[in-house]
């Protein structure tokens, strides 16, 4: 795929080359035809080499074609306009004028000396504050084209399908955290260190054990599910035993998250690693927009286990289960549900859904130990906008999180905050819908 | 039946009727819930002074009603007074400013408040409530005397005052209703309105509630209220209102509603006042039918 | 065999004479009883006890009623029949099986059904899934019990899509008495299955339960409706400080002056019976 | 060194309180952890190898040298104010760090009104040389401005004969000052910048950032970034903008080893500067020998410097009072004899002589603010193996 | 291993400046979340607008350090009802959220290049304290043996305290008031309360207020004794810790937020302090192929995250909390 591109680039290079001339030449008629600067290429030097001590440089160069300019004439004054010296490009469009030390210089280019054709996108002096004791280079634009901007509909595209692959990244941790938050009304705050475990899962299967990066995602899928059962099993059961209260249990989750944070740095170090296959890929082509192998691998078996889940969800007893214990455990107890065995599963399956979440966030980009703590704000805005604990309206929040955090840029948003779009827009639709696009208002009385 | 109150005499028994001196005055009041129409009423007026029952099958939307008069969900449509003011877009917490305190079916105390602490909150007007004059005690500790006084007899009328320091949340189901009731008091309502007082409180104490309630009428105030206890309604009500699917769909004093066919075969079951296991379950059915099939048919 | 608490003023010595009756009673009659709880001593806090040592059983095919002033400690009893509160001291056995202190669920399989007073439905699930949570453990039963279900309550089949929460007390009760029949237990626990409920649908959650005792489940209902439980039921109990005050059939408590006295009242005497 | 005769050094700061122990303590304020974690090791590796060579060769004021470490955390954990009174009532007299400049102000001030020496390794942040921390009281760092590599990279950019250049830069102290004198230098020589980017710390995904550049089609990108190149350049890879389909420059914070991180391959061609002079290769060894676990060598030289620094200032002084060693400072790294190691500077001045200390991060002239006026600039380019070998060394000075 | 020192420099950080900040940041959640049950995980943006509110009058606009002060307070207030306005109606978990995202907002628009010439981007805004610092009325700092303080830090210690009595005091005054039982009231369960007549709103609104109003003074606090503020300052580990330091002291008691943000600090330091001197040094105790000096740090923030969960499970209500009210389920 990448012998794709190239061939594409160099065809429009080539078409660039082919036209270029043309339009120049019928651009420019000149009345006194002299012949294509032969007097520039006798005097070109053939090499300038970089003189001892300060110096100044220029670097010709036709940005449109690439090709360097020779034999242009630079001269460079200092301060008080005395000259201080000359010099002529070479075949590679470079020139070189000593100077005697630091300071303030000025620099000519003697317009009458460029080629034919070749013309300076700006004027022909440069002040330069030589500040470094070797080359202190000036430049002088040629040929850089006005560019010509993306279309919008393009570039909205391809924002569109980085946010969508970006959102259904976080739909999966999302509904991993809606699963959780769905049965025990737990406001989960170690959830992004789940997303964490599961990209760290994956790098030690694919590093340690040498596992093709695909293996190891199955493989972090099957460690985070076993992650989510003894999570419950020594943690969270043990503390619903104890009857601990949901607000106590939320600050459990904050000093869990940061204990597991903290772990994942001792043990992992604090640099960002790369998995070992599909790190570097360029885009495929695909019409309205491109796609590299692995984003569309990412997005489709997003999608595929997303479905999965949640029409598993809707079609199986367990969904209902889940909402039942999440109303009333005490209620579901008495109807037969094994309430703990419940939640065991729903801690199974949520860390396993996260787990690969972070798993295909480690394919995308690296893994770090504090990836997921990073995402979790965005992860918590998607499931809230949704809708607090129903499945589907975490996928749609996430949905629109992911599309507003790529798309928000284009509309005027700096791209240095970029998160701020998607927050101010949760804000705001929680105003319109105060119980999140699907969720449902409540009774009184 | 009440002698000394004549002034319903002389009112139709007919739903919608026009009564000589209304507190609350309502026409045209609908709620919609999807496809289900929850509260339909032509016209309505609660008589001063009086107590009014409220009954009708499960479902009539006679909740959702309650929660339209005093603010707590909006109507499609339709419009109501209290005393002669609109109270139409007035939230939920200046009716009952304005005198109309409701209590709620599904009882709502304040858990982790003492059941004293659950009452005094009930006063209105404490200066200590206001954010400037809250931290001066002397301000307030007079007032706050009187009130928690006013608490304390009331909650040995409710049989609550040994519960007095203990947390609401922890009260039984019946004397949570008895709290919510007793709380609701201590607004010194003009119009009162209870949805299912009693449901839940044991018989002994019921019957002597019941006598709170009449003194409630004596001291000038209105009662609505919501029941399913027949014995009750008949007991101390002056005036019985009966919703079904959303509608008034009679009205007059308890003799005339109970013996009502209408609202027999829909309501109260052809034997309610005979003991069960000397019926015939097939008659039984067909009269719940008969309520549920009205129903039915209407939505 | 706990003795009776000093947990009450007055009337002591009426009173403990009266509960050591109770308590042979008990023993004389709790042979071979299908659920039988001994001297229980149950409570939520840690040193506050609402159970003081209360006996009850259960005869196989028995229709029992308790009664009890409010915070008497019924639905507390009930819960800790059904393992949902802490029992400190005591014994609850089911057919000779200890089941003290036992996971609700696994007494769902044992057998036991139980509808709470309070906070019986699942708002969030529709009236069908509310059901469906019923047969939880028997999916395939589901489509015959619904039918038996909705036939007794219409308006749960009508409105099978509505979820539970924005249904009206009166309809809650129903689904939560709706889900408790779908289960088809040995030994049904009812806590105040009528409150809430038009007249002719209490009565008619009394037929049914007389039905569904006749047709073999025992049954131990709390009501606050005392006439009509005490009308239906073989037994009954009457619930003071967490023990049983009072117990007989259900035709003796209902005329016993001082049930009546401390405990009935005589509202609506005139008009039933 | 030049002068420090008993005069309060231009301080304005009278509430100092130097203590003077006999011991020189030098405490290190560096990341252990949050988002900056990756930059400790190498900077801790600096400082532990400097405080060993300076021991072994007989310490400070006939003392051994005391090492004590804290952690400077992130800015938004409140770590680093409670960490720097735990090094302060360590009796330290010199304070290596923070590496952020963001850290470094929220404690500049409490350190120096305890009288202790803030020496930081790696704040490039330009805020240092202005306003209140212009003078060279109690501030001092070896990492170059940010304004010397800017032109530096800008000049290289020129050379080059780029003259549509974006910039993707990380939205801190570091990044935001970098990405600005890089473009300035750039527009000042008649270059035009394409696109300057920024992407927060917290980014997790690049995207449109990526896209923004893409869609400026420049003919060359800088990225002024940390670790998280690992990252982004797949990312400028998928969207057609990597280093093999445009010429691609990385700056200090980012020209690190990444055979392993990303494939061979990838950053052929791809040039970086990195302040510092060229025994760097000797130097990593002896940091391996501290720390074998170390791969990233960013800020070592720098942290290595400032404790040799100090303790030569130290030495200078007579004292380990933070101002003495503050007034030496200056002293011994501008002007007199130059000397490149601790043991020959530390015998030069017991011989009399004034020095000019010039370490493994560069000439370090620390003149008029306490930053390095003069510095030494090495270009690099990556080879196959996504490792760099130098091209050549420049140096300059503001 | 030299325990004096351990303890010391953990008392010293108890009774620090970081601890005022993050028990008057608490004491403000605690009127939010302790008696009114609002959910606020925005105390960040408080502190924020607090600290901006100081700095950029000063900074920024040449404004007098007292009228900075003033307009930092008023910002506070606008926040708090800019939020409340629209957010207050939410429900608990969808405030949480919505507060969380406001100070994220607010923390990162602080931060960006864009506005840099107000806020000062990443390197923030220094220097508006020195009026502060020339009204020290100290000469010297204070040495208590085991414990010392330097004179600038005496003088923010001293302001610093006397603020956060000063909030305990009205939080106590207040709560013991009708004024207080109607937001402990709505805590509950504001259906009812809106039944009885009282503006729940209203009372939401002066709760968040005043909440915010002590956050904001956390951030002066903080701003003061770092005589510098940045966005970064605010990130949502802020909250989380005071939301930390509350729980610890237990919610809904007047003394908790502050006993729990000095346990908090001392642990942190204290930890912190035992595990660098047991890794440092030749002979360490912990040998450095276990844990080298430079993860001393790290186990710190393992040890302080297990801490936390620990204390939850142990001592779910906090050191002053009623282990009673905790175990009455809302039903
Ligand atoms: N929020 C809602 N969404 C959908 N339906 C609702 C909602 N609230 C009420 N309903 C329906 O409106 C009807 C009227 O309800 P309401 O609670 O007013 O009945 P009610 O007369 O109080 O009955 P009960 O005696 O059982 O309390 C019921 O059928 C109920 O299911
Ligand atoms: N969750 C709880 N925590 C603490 N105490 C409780 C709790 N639930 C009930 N209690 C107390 O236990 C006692 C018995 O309560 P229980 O609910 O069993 O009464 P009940 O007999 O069912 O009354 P009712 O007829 O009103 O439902 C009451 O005094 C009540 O205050
Ligand atoms: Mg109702
Ligand atoms: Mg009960």
């Amino acid at each position: 795929m990448r012998r794709t591109t190239h061939v594409l680039v160099t065809a429009v290079l080539a078409l660039m080359v082919l036209l270029l001339p043309a339009t120049a030449a019928s651009a420019t008629e000149d009345p006194s035809p002299a012949p294509a600067s032969p007097s520039a290429s006798t005097t070109a030097p053939t090499q300038n080499t970089p003189p001892q001590g300060a110096f100044i440089g220029v670097t010709l160069v036709d940005s449109s074609t690439d090709d360097p300019i020779p034999g242009v004439t630079l001269v460079v004054t200092d301060a008080d306009k005395t000259e201080i010296g000359e010099g002529v490009t070479d075949t590679d469009g470079r020139a070189f004028i000593s100077i005697p030390g630091q300071g303030e210089y000025t620099v000519e280019l003697e317009e009458d000396t460029l080629p034919d054709g070749i013309e300076l996108n700006g004027s022909t002096t440069r002040t330069v504050n030589a500040l470094l004791d070797g080359g202190n280079f000036a430049q002088f634009q040629i040929g850089v084209a006005e560019q010509a901007s993306v279309p919008f509909s393009e570039r909205f595209i391809t924002a569109l399908v980085g946010g969508i692959k970006f959102g259904l990244i976080i739909g999966l941790a999302a509904l991993g955290l809606s699963l959780i938050f769905g049965t025990t009304k737990l406001t989960n705050f170690s959830h992004g260190e789940l997303i964490t475990f599961g990209a760290i899962a994956t790098y030690v299967m694919n590093r340690a054990f040498g596992l093709p990066v695909i293996l190891a995602v199955v493989a972090a899928v099957v460690v985070s599910a076993g992650f989510g059962w003894l999570q419950d099993k020594f943690l969270w059961k043990p503390l619903r035993n104890k009857g601990i209260g949901i607000i106590a249990m939320m600050i459990v989750s904050i000093g869990f998250g940061l204990f597991l944070r903290f772990v994942f740095q001792f043990g992992f170090g604090g640099s960002r690693r790369s998995l070992s296959q599909y790190v570097t890929q360029p885009r495929k082509d695909y019409g309205f927009f491109s796609l590299a192998d692995k984003e569309a691998g990412i997005i489709i078996v997003a999608i595929v286990v997303l479905t999965v889940t949640c029409v598993g969800l809707m079609k199986t007893r367990l969904g209902k289960a889940m909402r039942a214990v999440s109303d009333n455990p005490a209620l579901s107890a008495s109807s037969g549900l094994r309430v703990d065995g419940v939640i065991r599963s729903v801690w199974v399956l949520g860390t396993a859904l996260t787990g690969l979440s972070g798993a295909l966030l480690a394919i995308n980009s690296q893994v770090n130990f504090q990836m997921g703590f990073k995402l979790l704000l965005l992860v918590f805005a998607a499931v809230t906008l949704g809708g607090l604990g129903t499945i589907w309206g975490a996928l749609l929040g996430s949905m629109i999180i992911g599309i507003l955090y790529e798309v928000g840029p284009l509309f005027g948003i700096p791209s240095s905050i970029k998160e701020v779009g998607a927050l101010v827009v949760l804000i705001l639709i929680l105003l319109v819908r105060p119980q999140g696009i699907l969720g449902r208002p409540e009774r009184i009385g | 039946m009440p002698a000394d109150n004549h002034s319903l005499a002389g009112v139709a028994a007919e739903p919608g009727v026009v009564k000589p001196d209304p507190i609350v005055k309502g026409s045209k009041i609908t709620r919609q819930f999807g496809g289900l129409k929850a509260v339909d009423v032509e016209h309505l007026e609660i008589q001063r002074g009086v107590i009014t029952a409220l009954i009708g099958p499960n479902g009539a939307g006679k909740t959702t009603l309650f929660n339209l008069l005093t603010g707590f969900d909006v109507p499609d449509s339709g419009e109501w007074s209290f005393n002669g003011t609109s109270l139409q877009k007035v939230p939920a917490y200046k009716v009952a400013r304005r005198g109309m305190v409701r209590t709620f079916q599904l009882t709502k105390v304040l858990s982790k408040l003492t059941v004293i602490e659950n009452m005094r909150l009930g006063a209105t007007g404490q200066r200590g409530e206001k954010f400037w004059s809250a931290p001066f005690r002397a301000l307030w500790s007079s007032q706050e005397d009187a009130n928690t006084k006013r608490a304390d007899e009331l909650l040995a009328r409710f049989k609550l005052d040994a519960k007095r320091e203990d947390f609401a949340g922890s009260l039984s189901g019946g004397q949570r209703k008895l709290l919510e009731m007793a709380r609701s008091l201590m607004v010194d309502p003009e119009l009162i309105m209870l949805d299912e007082p009693m449901a839940g409180v044991n018989p002994a104490l019921k019957q002597s509630l019941l006598g709170h309630v009449k003194s409630l009428r004596d001291e000038g105030r209105t009662v609505l209220f919501v029941e399913h206890d027949m014995d009750m309604v008949r007991d101390i009500s002056d005036w019985v209102i009966v919703m079904a699917q959303g509608q008034i769909v009679a009205e007059g004093t308890p003799d005339q509603v109970m013996s009502n066919p209408a609202v027999i075969d829909a309501y109260l079951g052809a034997h309610h006042d005979t003991d069960i296991t000397e019926l015939d379950e097939s008659s039984l059915e067909a009269a719940a039918e008969a309520e549920l099939d009205e129903e039915a048919t209407h939505g | 065999m706990a003795e009776a608490t000093p947990h009450d003023s007055g009337r002591d010595a009426e009173r403990s004479a009266n509960f050591s009756e109770e308590n042979q009673k008990h023993a004389a009659g709790a042979d071979g009883a299908v659920l039988r709880a001994d001297g229980l001593i149950a409570g939520y806090l840690p040193g506050v006890n609402i159970l003081n040592s209360a006996d009850l059983y259960c005869q196989p095919g028995e229709l029992v009623g308790i009664i009890g002033p409010n915070g008497a400690g019924k639905s507390t009893l009930l819960k800790s029949l059904f393992g949902l509160v802490k029992i400190h001291e005591g014994s609850v056995t089911l057919k000779g099986q200890d089941i003290t202190n036992q996971r609700a669920d696994t007494l769902v399989t044992a057998g036991i059904g139980f509808v709470p007073q309070t906070n019986n439905v699942f708002p969030s699930l529709t009236i069908e899934e509310n059901l469906e949570m019923g047969c939880y453990q028997e999916p395939k039963k589901f489509q015959q019990r619904f039918d038996f279900v909705t036939d007794l309550f219409p308006r749960l089949g009508e409105r099978r899509k509505q979820r539970a929460g924005s249904l009206s007390g009166g309809e809650r009760q129903m689904v939560a008495m709706g889900r408790a029949l779908m289960m088809d237990p040995q030994v049904l626990l009812l806590d105040e299955p009528s409150a809430g409920l038009s007249p002719v649908l209490q009565d008619e959650v009394f037929v049914q339960t007389r039905n569904i005792n006749k047709a073999g489940v025992s049954v131990i209902m709390v009501e606050q409706n005392a006439k009509r439980c005490l009308q239906i039921c073989d037994r009954g109990y009457v619930l003071d400080h967490g023990r049983t005050a009072y117990s007989g059939t259900g035709k003796a408590l209902a005329d016993d002056p001082k049930v009546i006295e401390l405990y009935l009242g005589t509202l609506g005497a005139k008009k039933a019976s | 060194a030049c002068g420090g005769g008993d005069d309060d050094g231009g301080s304005d700061n009278s509430s100092t309180e130097s203590k003077s122990d006999g011991v020189l303590t030098v405490g290190t304020l560096l990341p252990q952890t949050g988002s900056l974690a990756f930059l400790g090791p190498p900077e801790f590796a600096g400082v532990d190898l400097a405080i060993k060579e300076i021991n072994e060769a007989g310490g400070v004021l006939g003392q051994d040298v005391v090492g004590v470490k804290a952690d400077s955390g992130d800015t938004d954990s409140g770590i680093a104010p409670a960490e720097t009174d735990k090094l302060l009532d360590a009796d330290a007299d010199v304070i290596v760090g923070a590496a952020s400049s963001g850290v470094s102000m929220t404690v500049v001030e409490k350190i120096m009104s305890a009288g202790v020496v803030m020496f930081s390794p790696a704040n490039t942040s330009t805020a240092f040389d202005e306003g209140d921390f212009a003078d060279p009281d109690l501030y001092f760092r070896t990492a170059p401005s940010d304004i010397l590599q800017g032109a530096v990279m800008a000049n290289l950019l020129l050379e080059d004969g780029k003259q549509n250049v974006a910039i993707l830069a990380r939205q801190d102290a570091y990044g935001e000052t970098l990405a600005e004198e890089i473009g300035k230098g750039l527009e000042n020589a008649g270059s035009t910048v394409a696109a300057t980017v920024f992407y927060g710390e917290n980014a997790q995904s690049y995207d449109s950032q990526v896209q923004e550049i893409a869609d400026a089609a420049p003919d060359a990108v800088v990225l002024v970034a940390f670790e998280e190149t690992t990252t982004i350049v797949p990312q400028l890879v998928s969207a057609g903008v990597g280093p093999q389909d445009v010429a691609t420059y990385f700056v200090d914070g980012n020209t690190a080893d990444y055979s392993g991180k990303l494939p061979d391959g990838t950053l052929t061609g791809t040039k970086g500067t990195i302040p510092g002079a060229e025994a760097t290769g000797d130097f990593r060894e002896r940091l391996l020998a501290v720390d074998p676990s170390l791969t990233d060598f960013t800020y070592s030289a720098e942290s290595y410097d400032a404790t040799i620094v100090s303790a030569l200032a130290a030495i200078a002084a007579d004292s380990d009072a933070g101002d003495k060693i503050a007034e030496e400072i200056p002293g011994v790294t501008e002007g007199g004899t130059k000397c490149t190691s601790f043991t020959e500077c530390a015998d030069l001045l017991e011989a009399g002589e004034d020095i000019d200390y010039d370490g493994v991060s560069g000439p370090i002239e620390l003149g008029e603010t306490g930053s390095p006026t003069a510095a030494s600039i090495g270009i690099y380019q990556y080879g196959a193996d996504n490792k760099i070998s130098p091209i050549k060394y420049i140096s300059g000075t503001i | 291993m030299d325990f004096g020192t351990i303890f010391s420099s953990a008392l010293a950080s108890a009774l620090g400046p970081t601890a005022i900040v993050y028990a008057l940041a608490a004491i403000g959640l605690n009127i939010h979340f302790g008696y009114t049950g609002l959910l606020n995980f925005g105390q960040a943006g408080f502190m924020a607008v607090g600290a901006f509110g100081l700095s950029v009058s000063v900074v920024t606009y040449d404004l007098p350090f007292a009228v900075g002060i003033l307009i930092a307070v008023l910002a506070a207030v606008v926040l708090a009802i800019v939020l409340g306005v629209p957010t207050l109606r939410l429900r608990a978990d969808y405030l949480a959220i919505a507060t969380i995202a406001t100070a994220e907002i607010l923390r990162l628009i602080f931060g960006a290049v864009e506005t840099k010439d107000v806020f000062g981007g990443s390197n923030g805004l220094s220097g508006f304290a020195t009026t502060f610092y020339d009204l020290n009325p100290y000469n010297s700092g204070l040495d208590l043996g085991f414990i010392s303080y330097r004179r600038g830090d005496l003088w923010t210690l001293t302001v610093g305290w006397a603020l956060v009595i000063l909030a305990c005091l009205l939080v106590w005054l207040l709560m013991r008031s009708p004024w207080g039982r109607v937001l402990r009231s709505i805590r509950e369960d504001e259906d009812a309360v809106r039944s009885l007549g009282k503006n729940v709103f209203a009372y939401k609104m002066q709760a968040l207020v005043l909440g915010g109003v002590f956050g904001a003074l956390g951030g002066i606090v903080l701003a003061l004794f770092q005589n510098n503020v940045k966005g970064s300052d605010f990130s949502t580990n802020v909250t989380f810790y005071a939301y930390t330091a509350l729980l610890i002291g237990g919610a809904a008691r007047v003394l908790g937020p502050v006993i729990g943000a000095m346990i908090f600090w001392f642990l942190m330091t204290g930890i912190g302090s035992f595990f660098s001197q047991a890794t440092s040094g030749t002979d360490p105790l912990i040998p450095s192929d276990i844990m080298s000096d430079t993860q001393a740090s790290l186990v710190r923030l393992i040890l302080v995250g297990l801490g936390l969960m620990l204390l939850m499970i142990y001592r779910p209500q906090g050191i002053f909390g009623d282990r009673k009210e905790l175990a009455i389920d809302a039903r």
